[in-house]
C-alpha cells in the first residue's frame, strides 16, 4: 500500500478531495446505471400485469354479453 | 439452401425473446467478473500505485476519467452500428439495443466531462480547460443528447428508431472527423499541455490498474446494456404471449 | 414530375429558386440577421480597431453558421405542408438529385448572399484586407457545407419543427467546418498560409455532397408518419 | 385471362407501435375495373392508400404489379401509378399553370395543360398565383391532372369531398375514359356513383382476438 495510514489514504497530500469527489460522483452515475433499468423493469412488468388483468376483464365482459344475448 | 439456414440463425438471434432467456443466465455471471474487475482496480489504482511525478495522487482520477471516455466513445459506435443492423436488416432486437444504449453512452460521457474538469482544478488550476480531450467529449454528449431528443419528434415507434438510427450513422461519420480537427485546433492554438492518453508511456505500476478499469467499464457497459435492453423488450413486447406467460410464472412464484 | 432523372436536379433548382424569388421574405431574413447580430457586436464587446480584428474570423463564422441555421428548417417543411413531398415522395427516380436541387437552391439564395454580404461586416471588424479573399473562398465553401448538413438535420426534425431541436442536432456536425472556416481566416490575417484549411473545407463539402442527400432520402421517407 | 391482370395485394397488414388498424387486406384488380375502398372513418383508408404508394412498408403481404412482385419491379410501379390524396400538392407561390405544368408528365403540350385547366373550370386563372385561389380550387388543379397524367393505374383518396355536381361528373367522366383505356382505379369516397359500375371491397377494422 503506498500510503502509511487511512488518513493519508484520505488526504492524499492535498489532492484527496478531487480524487475522491471525482470517484464518488463517478459511482453514483454508475450504481444509478445499475439501478434505474432494474426499477424500470419493475415498471413494466408492473404494467403488463395491469394489462392481462384488464384482458381479462374485458373477455368477461364479452362472455357476458354472449351468455344473456344467447338467452335473454 | 444454406443461406437461409444462416439467416434464420441471424434472425434467431435477433429475436428478443431469446435475448431475453439467453441474459436472464448471463447477467449472474457478468456482473460478478464486472464488480471483481471494478472492485480491484478502483483499490489498486487508489491505494497502490505510485502517485505521478509531476501531478502528485491528483493524477488518480485517470483510472475513472480515461476508462469512462474510452467506453463513452466506443459506445457511441456500439449505439450507431445497432441501429444500422436494425435499419439494414430491420432486427427489432437491434432497434431496442440502440435505444438502450444511448442512455448509458450519455451518462459515461457526462462521468468523463465532470471527472475532467475536477482532474484540471488541481492541474491547471481552473476547472474548465478547452483541452482537446475534454472539448470532443462535450461535442460527444450533444451528439448524444441530439440522437436521445430526436425519438420525441415521432409518434410512432417504427419512425423514431429509424429516425435515431440515420442520426446515430451520420454521427458515426462525424465523430472522427470531430476529434481530428479539435485535436488540429488545439495544436493551431496552444503547444500540447500535459497530454489526457499518456498512457502508455506511464510506469507500469500507474498503467496496469488502467487496464484492469477499462475492462471493467466494458464490461460495467454491457451489463448495463442488458438491463437496459430487458425493459425495453418488456416495454415493446407486452402483447407477446412469451411476456404475459413469463409474468403469470413471475408473480405465481412471488 | 416524372422527368429523367437529370431533370430531377435542374427542374427543382429551378422551381425552388423560382419560389424563392417569388415570397421574398424569407430570402431577405437571414441577411438582415447576419448584418444585425454583426452589428451588435461592437457594442456588447469592444469599438476598438484591433479587439475587433481579432474576434472577426470567429463572429463571421458564427453568424455564417446562426443564418444558415435559421433558414434551413423550412426547405423541406413547406413541402411537407401543402403536400408536394408526398407526390416526391413516390416519384420512381431516386430522390438524390431532387435533393441536392433544392439544397444547391438553398445555398444559392441564402449562402451566397452571405458570402457577398461578408466584406461589409470585415469592413466593420477592421479585417486587413489581406483576409478578404480567404473570408469570400471560406465562406462559399464553407456555407454549401453548412446548407447541406442543416438540410439533414431539418429532414429529420421534419413532423415537428422545434428550433432547438434542429440546432442541437445538427451544431456537433457544424465544429469541424466552424473550425477550419475560422481557421482559414484567422491564418490569413496571421499571415500564415490559408489554403491548408481551405482544402480542409473543400474535403468536407466532397464528404457533404456524398453522403448528405443519403441520410436526407431517408429522413423524408419517415416524416409521413411523424 | 381477357383482362390483363394489372394489380393483386395479399393480406397486406401494417402495424403502428403494436395497433393494428385493419384486418389484412386481399384483392386484385385488372384492367378497366374499378375497385371502391369502402371503411368507416379512421378504418385506415388513408394508411391503405399510403401502403400502395409505398409511402409506408407494410408490416406483412405482398403486392404483385402486373404478376411481378413489388420489390423487383418498384421503378414501373412508380412510373405508373397517379395517387391523388387529401393534400392537393399545389404550391402556393406559383400560378395555377405552373402548378399543373409541375405536377404533370414532361412531355404534356401547353394545349393539354389548357384543355385540362378548360375542364376543371380554371382556365382564367392560369396566370394567377394559387394563394389568391380557394381551398377547393386548389383540390381543383390537383385533380386537373387526371386528364394530363399517363399513368395506368389511379390511387384516389376521396376524390370526391368537397366539390359541386359539376365537379363530380368531370372525375366520372375521367374515371370512365380511364377505365375505357383499359386503367385501373382504386379510390375510396363516401358518395356512391352513378356512371361508374365498381367492385366495392370493405376495411373491416381489425378485432384483437383475446
Amino acid at each position: 500500500m503506498y500510503f502509511e495510514s487511512i488518513q493519508q489514504l484520505i488526504y492524499m497530500d492535498g489532492h484527496g478531495v478531487y480524487v475522491w469527489s471525482a470517484f464518488c460522483i463517478s459511482i453514483v452515475v454508475m450504481v444509478g446505471l445499475i439501478v434505474k433499468p432494474l426499477y424500470q423493469k419493475k415498471q413494466e412488468l408492473k404494467n403488463i400485469r395491469l394489462h392481462i388483468r384488464l384482458q381479462e376483464v374485458n373477455r368477461e365482459a364479452i362472455r357476458q354479453e354472449d351468455s344473456n344475448a344467447s338467452n335473454p | 439452401m444454406n443461406l437461409n439456414l444462416q439467416w434464420t440463425w441471424f434472425h434467431r438471434l435477433g429475436s428478443p425473446r431469446w435475448f431475453y432467456q439467453k441474459t436472464q443466465r448471463w447477467l449472474p455471471w457478468l456482473s460478478l467478473v464486472m464488480s471483481v474487475l471494478l472492485v480491484t482496480g478502483l483499490v489498486w489504482g487508489l491505494a497502490f500505485a505510485p502517485p505521478d511525478a509531476k501531478q502528485g495522487n491528483s493524477f488518480r482520477i485517470i483510472y475513472v476519467h480515461v476508462p469512462a471516455s474510452v467506453v463513452a466513445l466506443a459506445g457511441y459506435y456500439i449505439m450507431a452500428i445497432a441501429g444500422a443492423v436494425g435499419l439494414i436488416w430491420r432486427i427489432k432486437l437491434a432497434y431496442m439495443l440502440m435505444r438502450s444504449a444511448a442512455p448509458i453512452g450519455a451518462a459515461l460521457t457526462f462521468i468523463a466531462l465532470v471527472t475532467g474538469a475536477i482532474w484540471g482544478k488541481p492541474t491547471w488550476g481552473a476547472y474548465w480547460e478547452w483541452d482537446a480531450r475534454i472539448t470532443s467529449m462535450l461535442i460527444l454528449l450533444f451528439l448524444y443528447l441530439g440522437v436521445m431528443a430526436l425519438r420525441h419528434t415521432y409518434s410512432s415507434n417504427e419512425a423514431a428508431d429509424k429516425a435515431s438510427a440515420i442520426l446515430g450513422l451520420v454521427g458515426m461519420v462525424n465523430v472522427p472527423i470531430i476529434y481530428k480537427s479539435v485535436d488540429w485546433w488545439q495544436t493551431l492554438h496552444q503547444p500540447a499541455t500535459i497530454k489526457f492518453t499518456g498512457a502508455p508511456s506511464m510506469h507500469p505500476d500507474m498503467f496496469m490498474p488502467l487496464v484492469v478499469m477499462i475492462l471493467g467499464f466494458y464490461l460495467f457497459y454491457t451489463v448495463s446494456l442488458i438491463l437496459f435492453a430487458r425493459a425495453e423488450i418488456l416495454r415493446r413486447e407486452y402483447r407477446a404471449s412469451w411476456v404475459k406467460q413469463l409474468v403469470t410464472d413471475n408473480s405465481a412464484e412471488k | 414530375m416524372y422527368n429523367f432523372l437529370s431533370g430531377g436536379f435542374t427542374a427543382y433548382l429551378y422551381r425552388d429558386l423560382l419560389l424563392s424569388i417569388r415570397n421574398k421574405s424569407d430570402l431577405v431574413k437571414p441577411l438582415i440577421f447576419f448584418l444585425l447580430v454583426a452589428a451588435l457586436v461592437p457594442l456588447a464587446i469592444a469599438p476598438e480597431a484591433e479587439r475587433l480584428a481579432e474576434l472577426a474570423p470567429g463572429i463571421i463564422w458564427i453568424l455564417a453558421v446562426l443564418a444558415t441555421l435559421l433558414s434551413v428548417e423550412h426547405l423541406f417543411s413547406d413541402d411537407l405542408n401543402d403536400g408536394c413531398l408526398e407526390q416526391m415522395l413516390i416519384s420512381p427516380n431516386m430522390l438524390i438529385l431532387p435533393i441536392l436541387g433544392k439544397i444547391t437552391a438553398h445555398w444559392l439564395v441564402i449562402g451566397l448572399p452571405l458570402t457577398l454580404l461578408s466584406p461589409v461586416i470585415g469592413l466593420w471588424f477592421s479585417l486587413p484586407s489581406v483576409a478578404l479573399i480567404p473570408m469570400i473562398l471560406s465562406l462559399a465553401i464553407g456555407t454549401a457545407v453548412l446548407s447541406l448538413i442543416g438540410a439533414v438535420g431539418a429532414a429529420l426534425t421534419l413532423p415537428r419543427q422545434g428550433g432547438v431541436l434542429l440546432a442541437l442536432l445538427v451544431m456537433p456536425l457544424y465544429m469541424p467546418v466552424l473550425i477550419f472556416g475560422s481557421a482559414t481566416i484567422q491564418s490569413a490575417v496571421d499571415g500564415l498560409d490559408w489554403t491548408a484549411p481551405l482544402a480542409m473545407l473543400a474535403a468536407f463539402l466532397a464528404i457533404a455532397i456524398a453522403l448528405c442527400p443519403l441520410a436526407i432520402n431517408a429522413g423524408l421517407r419517415l416524416a409521413k408518419n411523424g | 385471362m381477357a383482362a390483363t391482370n394489372i394489380l393483386k395485394v395479399e393480406n397486406l397488414a401494417f402495424e403502428r407501435n403494436d395497433a393494428v388498424l385493419f384486418e389484412p387486406v386481399s384483392f386484385h384488380l385488372s384492367s378497366g375495373e374499378a375497385l371502391h375502398i369502402e371503411g368507416a372513418n379512421g378504418a385506415g383508408k388513408t394508411t391503405f392508400f399510403q401502403l400502395m404508394i409505398d409511402m409506408l412498408q407494410p408490416s406483412a403481404g405482398r403486392v404483385y404489379f402486373r404478376g411481378q412482385a413489388f420489390s423487383e419491379c418498384r421503378y414501373d410501379y412508380l412510373c405508373d401509378i397517379l395517387f391523388i390524396g387529401h393534400q392537393s400538392g399545389v404550391k402556393a407561390a406559383l400560378s395555377v399553370e405552373e402548378n399543373l405544368r409541375w405536377m404533370s408528365p414532361d412531355n404534356t403540350s401547353s394545349e393539354q395543360i389548357a384543355s385540362a385547366l378548360q375542364a376543371v373550370g380554371l382556365d382564367h386563372y392560369a396566370a394567377i398565383p394559387c394563394y389568391r385561389l380557394s381551398a377547393g380550387q386548389h383540390r381543383r388543379v390537383a385533380l386537373a391532372r387526371l386528364m394530363t397524367t399517363d399513368a395506368t393505374l389511379w390511387y384516389l383518396d376521396e376524390p370526391f369531398a368537397a366539390l359541386d355536381k359539376q365537379g363530380i361528373d368531370f372525375i366520372e367522366g375521367c374515371m370512365q375514359q380511364h377505365l375505357s383505356r383499359g386503367g385501373a382505379i382504386v379510390f375510396s369516397s363516401h358518395q356512391d356513383l352513378v356512371k361508374i359500375v365498381a367492385r366495392s371491397y370493405k376495411l373491416n377494422p381489425f378485432r384483437e382476438v383475446i
